[in-house]
């Protein structure tokens, strides 16, 4: 851990962070929901100016969704990564947008792919996604193979030629 | 009126043919095999078979006003020598070249009037080139015509018995060739119909028959152009002759075109305003002091 | 009627059309266009060589009827009749109407007066109408128009008034002011200095007039601004006026023999050369400027300064073939930019502006206009089955046979750069797509069609049988003895013969016509084509356009019209180029902050320093007595 | 198959001796064309050249998997093409999905958007492969059976079907294009 990183992790002290050190210069920090803006605007005005991703990781079991900011500072080279967890049933935060303003598209990508919805950040119109119909794709619960066979009708094959393609591969007939 | 017909027929037939010697000459230059020889026939009758589109009326006026243009000014064209010219009385230089961009507006005309930016911006580009290419072509010739007090082909091709213009003018012979390059739009000038650039410009909306047709007026302007250059610089002979001096002009311009890349604009029109309208002044002025070879 | 009355009784016309407009302008637009027929009927039957002196609140005025005139006031009248029938309909978007009818009338009085007058003084006072009409019409519709209207003013008054004081100059000398006495007095005339002098200074109005090379500036504002049908009349028409007096000083008075000590270069005196020259760097400034406006009515102004130059050049060599081609080549300039500046007139009155990048796609709407002016810029640009392309033929057969390479050189400059400046509004404002609020434009009115129509349909008939318009040429050129052995028109043969070589005009359009049918056959042998709707984004929301826009659904046609900046790789090349505009306005100011300094000198705010120097000028004043 | 005029058989001649390709590369097949077209494997001696719009092409490839974005600029595209059109489609992407077989953006059986003349197996084949299968559609061409465009344009109502049921709407609006 660089020592302005050390220093960095000692101001923020106060809002109780749990720290867990991945890298010599990556750090992460897991916060509670209520204290993650406060958490994020002392980093960026210590020089954690560059949020270089923001996304989501859904936890099913404990349902619940994991917000991540990836901050970078281009003075010392070091990485925090910010995390909170909120519930998974009905996800609400707040918007970064003011403090980085690229933070509406990575909501609006969120909003799109999690379902989380962003109080503050109004545009949440499809991004990438055209036309679409289901559940948001990325979560857990969301079974690719079932809507790719719904929507996208595939090639119906007499023999089973996946398995027959696993003995080919294992040697037990030759192709 | 039947030295006319043969006039197209045989543009029509020696052109095409040429052009599938011109990409066997490619081929080779670039070490592969390249495809045959009457290629290009398959390909024009092949767009002619195909179902096209037509944008608009005046897409097909424009189409058939630049075939039209450069099929008159294919049956304009003297072969060599009397014998062989259609219209003796009506082979004037600046009728056939003013003639000739009868063609060039029609096409310009109807491929804008397809609608597609791609195609105003390839004829835009055209246009430019056509005033940078044309110039130092037009000098030569006012010199060549000053010298022989006659702008009639034939007669310019009689005075050329025994010496030929590329001896006696040089400096105007090689002006003439660097813009007869950019007249046939060959690779170093084939800026309005770079495909990489702006989808094969004029041409983007052409389909079935259109390219057909264009693609047949293009090779009597080829016809046009080369035999223009033949007529005026290489002297006459029988039709023989003159044929092979056809096919010689054009290989050699189809080597220089396949290692050349290609012009931007500006280049283009600084490269033709600066050495070749040098050159052709400069052989204006030998031709008015009367220092012709 | 006698021939002097005929402009005095225009003259009277008009303030009688003045009254008749006050009360309904459409029966005043319409006596404007009968008075017009009448005229050019009346022309028609007046014989050439009658003489004719009236004097007039003490001023004798001589008219004399001549080929050149009869050719001259059939021109200008051709187009002053059809701009008539052509605001018949068109006036009622104006708002001065009766006036507009009365000065267009004055501006034809004065212009056959001009034409017909024998002596310098009635050419200058018919002149004078004819100019002080257009001054009063130009500022009629626009308020910009007003500030242009003084640099017109200006340019003209430099023009006729050095043209007034050459009169004077050969008054003093020669004794008369007879054209034709002037012409024999400068024969045997021996200082060339007087003669040069004389010469040059007549010919000043001619170059104010036609907008060469210093005289030009005044041509971009006023034929852009000026009300859209008279500045068909201005570009028509006016320059005529400015080449008439060309042909007066070139060939009336015989240039090749008055100046034939001074020739420079294979047998062209001095003045000759220096009008040539000028008519040489007019082409080139003309079509450069021209290839890069983005105004279409500026850009057509830009034209007829080449156009201008074209016709000069043409005369200035004297050669038979030069001279004819110059004269036939008024005739096509005059007819060619008429149509297109009534082609634009009728894309204004429907579109209301005048901007080439604001316009595209009109064609779909107003076809006939587009066609009209495709075969006008066929002809303006010389291209052959247009009668644009003899003229211009003659010019260069000329030009090449004398051997003036520079010249031929810039001449060929200004005939493709004309292809470049002539395609830019077919391209922007006709063809292309179609902005959304011109969706519902119509076609131009019928009333303004038919005078376009009629004279490209003229215009046609005369590229394909160019013989009548080539013999009355060749009767002026007998007249005036320019070389008058040289047969150039046969028509038993159909033949158009010059030096190096002759060709047939109805050959070559027959040519056209079966290369245009073999194309046709070749075309309807093969499969139907599928028609590909290019208003489908204007007729129903939602349908992308249905050309190749690489794979991407684009909806909204504005964006895709190219017409701004048409040839930007080549006005790149001369941005910053040197602008006599400029120099003009830097000139201006100088004298605007000299006098400025002047007057604050003499009109001190305290009185005492007022009073100071008017008692000093006084004395001043009494002591020298002059 | 029914018996073609004469026309129609020498026009299919023609065509097969000269197929026009068009350079709209769909997917990670396309880096495979270039070595097919230079020196080594020439393309051209068999009269195929790329084209730089559908207008002028004849054959469209589809040189890799298809998300949803994508087929519907090539359904555009091969509408915009002129009539005896004919489609390739390369690799296992478009016969079965290949290894995106379960991704909820991408297609799994291109036949059911557009007709496809000529299949060619392999996760992106090898020029080897494309000249060998531009000869076998040559050869298909030349009996008359590529007939892809007149199924397109026989049951269209079916393809148009199966677009809409997959694409939902094959035209649509994106703000970045306004």
């Amino acid at each position: 851990m660089t020592n302005s990183m050390s220093d960095a992790l000692k101001t923020l002290e106060v809002f109780r962070p749990e720290v867990e050190e991945i890298d010599e210069r990556e750090v992460k920090l897991s916060v509670a929901p209520d204290r993650v803006i406060a958490v994020l605007e002392t980093l960026k005005s210590l020089g954690y100016s560059h949020l270089s991703l923001m996304t989501c990781i859904d936890w099913i079991e404990d349902s619940q969704f994991e917000l991540v900011y990836i901050l970078f500072s281009w003075k010392d080279g070091g990485k925090f990564i910010v995390t909170t967890r909120i519930d998974r049933n009905n996800p609400q935060f707040v918007t970064v947008k003011e403090i980085w303003p690229v933070a509406r598209f990575y909501e609006r990508e969120i909003h799109e792919f999690f379902g989380v919805k962003f109080s503050g950040n109004e545009d949440m119109k499809p991004l990438f996604l055209e036309l679409w119909d289901d559940k948001p794709p990325l979560r857990k619960d969301f079974d690719p193979l079932e809507y790719s066979r719904r929507k996208f009708p595939g090639r119906e094959y007499q023999k089973d030629v996946i398995d027959e393609a696993k003995k080919i591969f294992r040697g037990e007939i030759n192709g | 009126m039947i030295k006319a017909l043969f006039n197209l027929v045989l543009a029509f037939f020696l052109v095409l043919s040429l052009e599938g010697i011109a990409r066997k000459i490619v081929a080779r230059v670039q070490r592969r095999i390249g495809p045959p020889w009457y290629q290009n026939f398959i390909d024009v009758f092949k767009a002619l078979s195909k179902h096209p589109f037509s944008n608009g009326w005046v897409f097909d006026f424009g189409v058939l006003m630049a075939l039209g243009g450069s099929v008159a000014t294919a049956m304009l064209m003297p072969l060599g020598s009397l014998k062989w010219t259609p219209f003796p009385n009506t082979d004037n230089f600046f009728v056939i070249t003013y003639l000739f961009t009868v063609g060039a507006l029609g096409m310009a005309m109807g491929m804008v009037g397809s609608g597609n930016p791609w195609a105003s911006i390839g004829i835009s580009r055209a246009l430019t080139q056509m005033l940078g290419y044309e110039l130092p072509f037009l000098v030569v010739m006012a010199s060549v015509i000053f010298n022989y007090k006659t702008a009639s082909i034939h007669q310019l091709i009689t005075f050329q018995g025994e010496k030929w213009n590329l001896f006696s003018m040089p400096l105007g012979a090689i002006v003439a060739f660097i813009s007869l390059i950019g007249m046939m739009g060959k690779k170093p000038f084939d800026i309005a119909i770079a495909p990489a650039e702006i989808a094969s410009g004029p041409m983007v909306e052409l389909s079935g028959k259109y390219l057909g047709l264009l693609q047949i007026m293009h090779d009597f302007s080829l016809f046009v152009e080369i035999s223009l250059f033949v007529n005026v610089f290489l002297g006459g002979g029988s039709l023989g002759w003159f044929l092979v001096k056809f096919v010689t002009v054009w290989v050699v311009a189809v080597l220089i075109s396949s290692v050349l890349p290609r012009f931007r604009i500006e280049q283009m029109l600084k490269f033709y305003w600066g050495v070749p309208l040098g050159l052709a002044f400069l052989n204006a002025l030998f031709v008015v002091l009367g220092l012709t070879l | 009627m006698a021939l002097g009355l005929l402009p005095l009784v225009l003259l009277t016309l008009s303030i009688f059309i003045y009254l008749v407009s006050k009360m309904s302008w459409k029966m005043g637009a319409l006596l404007n266009f009968l008075a017009g027929l009448f005229t050019i009927l009346y022309v028609f039957t007046l014989k050439v060589g009658t003489f004719e002196k009236l004097d007039l609140f003490g001023l004798n005025i001589q008219f004399e009827w001549t080929n050149v005139s009869f050719y001259f006031s059939f021109v200008s009248l051709l187009v002053i009749v059809s701009v008539m029938l052509f605001s018949t309909k068109w006036l009622e978007t104006q708002k001065y109407r009766a006036s507009y009818n009365m000065f267009l009338l004055m501006v034809t009085a004065g212009s056959l007066g001009v034409f017909m007058a024998a002596d310098l003084i009635t050419l200058y006072v018919f002149w004078e109408i004819a100019v002080l009409s257009s001054l009063l019409i130009v500022p009629m519709e626009k308020k910009e128009a007003r500030k242009a209207v003084v640099v017109y003013a200006v340019m003209s008054a430099v023009g006729t008034y050095a043209f007034l004081y050459g009169t004077f100059l050969a008054y003093q000398r020669y004794g008369t002011l007879n054209i034709h006495g002037i012409a024999q007095g400068m024969l045997n005339d021996t200082s060339i200095g007087f003669k040069m002098a004389v010469f040059l200074l007549l010919s000043a109005a001619g170059i104010a007039k036609s907008g060469i090379f210093p005289l030009h500036i005044w041509l971009r504002e006023t034929h852009g601004l000026a009300p859209n049908a008279f500045s068909s009349v201005l570009s028509g028409q006016f320059i005529k006026l400015g080449n008439y007096i060309f042909l007066l000083v070139l060939s009336v008075i015989p240039s090749l023999k008055v100046f034939s000590e001074v020739t420079v270069y294979s047998g062209i005196p001095l003045p000759n050369y220096i009008l040539i020259a000028l008519g040489n760097v007019s082409i080139v400034i003309g079509t450069l400027m021209a290839i890069k406006q983005d105004d279409m009515k500026m850009l057509m102004a830009y034209s007829s300064v080449a156009n201008g130059g074209y016709i000069l050049i043409g005369i200035g060599t004297m050669d038979p073939l030069g001279f004819e081609g110059g004269m036939f080549h008024i005739f096509n300039h005059a007819v060619a930019s008429a149509v297109i500046f009534m082609a634009f007139a009728a894309v204004i009155y429907r579109t209301k502006t005048q901007k080439i990048s604001e316009m595209g796609g009109l064609i779909h709407k107003m076809p006939v206009t587009f066609l009209v002016y495709l075969f006008s810029i066929i002809s303006l640009a010389g291209i052959p089955p247009m009668s644009g392309f003899i003229s211009k033929w003659m010019i260069y057969q000329a030009l090449v046979r004398k051997g003036m390479f520079i010249t031929a050189f810039l001449a060929f400059f200004g005939s493709i750069g004309s292809f470049l400046y002539v395609f830019r509004p077919l391209a922007g404002v006709f063809l292309g797509q179609l902005p959304r609020k011109y969706r519902d434009v119509k076609e131009a009115p019928a009333v303004m069609l038919t005078p376009m129509v009629l004279l490209v349909l003229i215009s046609f008939f005369l590229g394909v049988w160019p013989f009548p318009i080539l013999q009355a040429i060749e009767k002026i050129r007998v007249d005036l003895d320019v070389a008058p052995s040289f047969k150039i028109s046969d028509p038993e043969n159909w033949l158009v013969k010059g030096f190096a070589g002759s060709w047939n005009p109805v050959l070559v359009f027959g040519l056209f016509l079966v290369g245009f049918i073999v194309a046709y056959i070749l075309y309807s042998l093969f499969p139907r084509p599928k028609k590909v709707d290019l208003l489908a984004p204007h007729r129903e929301e939602g349908t992308p356009i249905n050309i190749y826009t690489g794979g991407e659904f684009i909806y909204n046609p504005d964006l895709y019209h190219y017409n701004t900046k048409f040839y930007a790789g080549f006005e790149r090349m001369y941005e910053k180029h040197p602008s006599w505009e400029k120099l003009l306005k830097m000139f201006g100011k100088l004298f605007h902050d000299a006098g400025e300094w002047i007057h604050s000198w003499f009109f001190e705010p305290s009185s005492s320093a007022y009073t100071f120097w008017v008692v000093v000028t006084l004395l001043l004043v009494f002591w020298v007595r002059w | 198959m029914k018996e073609r005029s004469i026309w129609e058989r020498i026009a299919d001649n023609l065509r097969s001796r000269s197929i026009w390709m068009l350079h709209y590369c769909t997917g990670c097949g396309a880096v495979e064309l270039p070595p097919s077209m230079t020196s080594r494997f020439d393309m051209e001696r068999f009269g195929i050249a790329p084209m730089a719009t559908p207008r002028q092409a004849d054959i469209l490839l589809i040189t890799g998997y298809l998300n949803t974005k994508t087929l519907r600029r090539v359904i555009y595209t091969y509408e915009q093409m002129p009539d005896p059109k004919y489609v390739v489609g390369f690799g296992s992407c478009t016969i079965n999905g290949g290894i995106y077989f379960d991704s909820y953006a991408t297609v799994n059986r291109l036949d059911y958007y557009i007709p496809v003349d000529v299949y060619i197996a392999g996760c992106m084949p090898r020029p080897e492969a494309i000249l060998e299968a531009f000869n076998y559609l040559m050869e298909k061409i030349r009996k008359g059976e590529a007939d892809g465009w007149k199924r397109y344009r026989e049951n269209y109502e079916w393809y148009k079907q199966n677009q809409i049921r997959s694409l939902g709407e094959v035209y649509v609006h994106d703000e970045f294009h306004e």
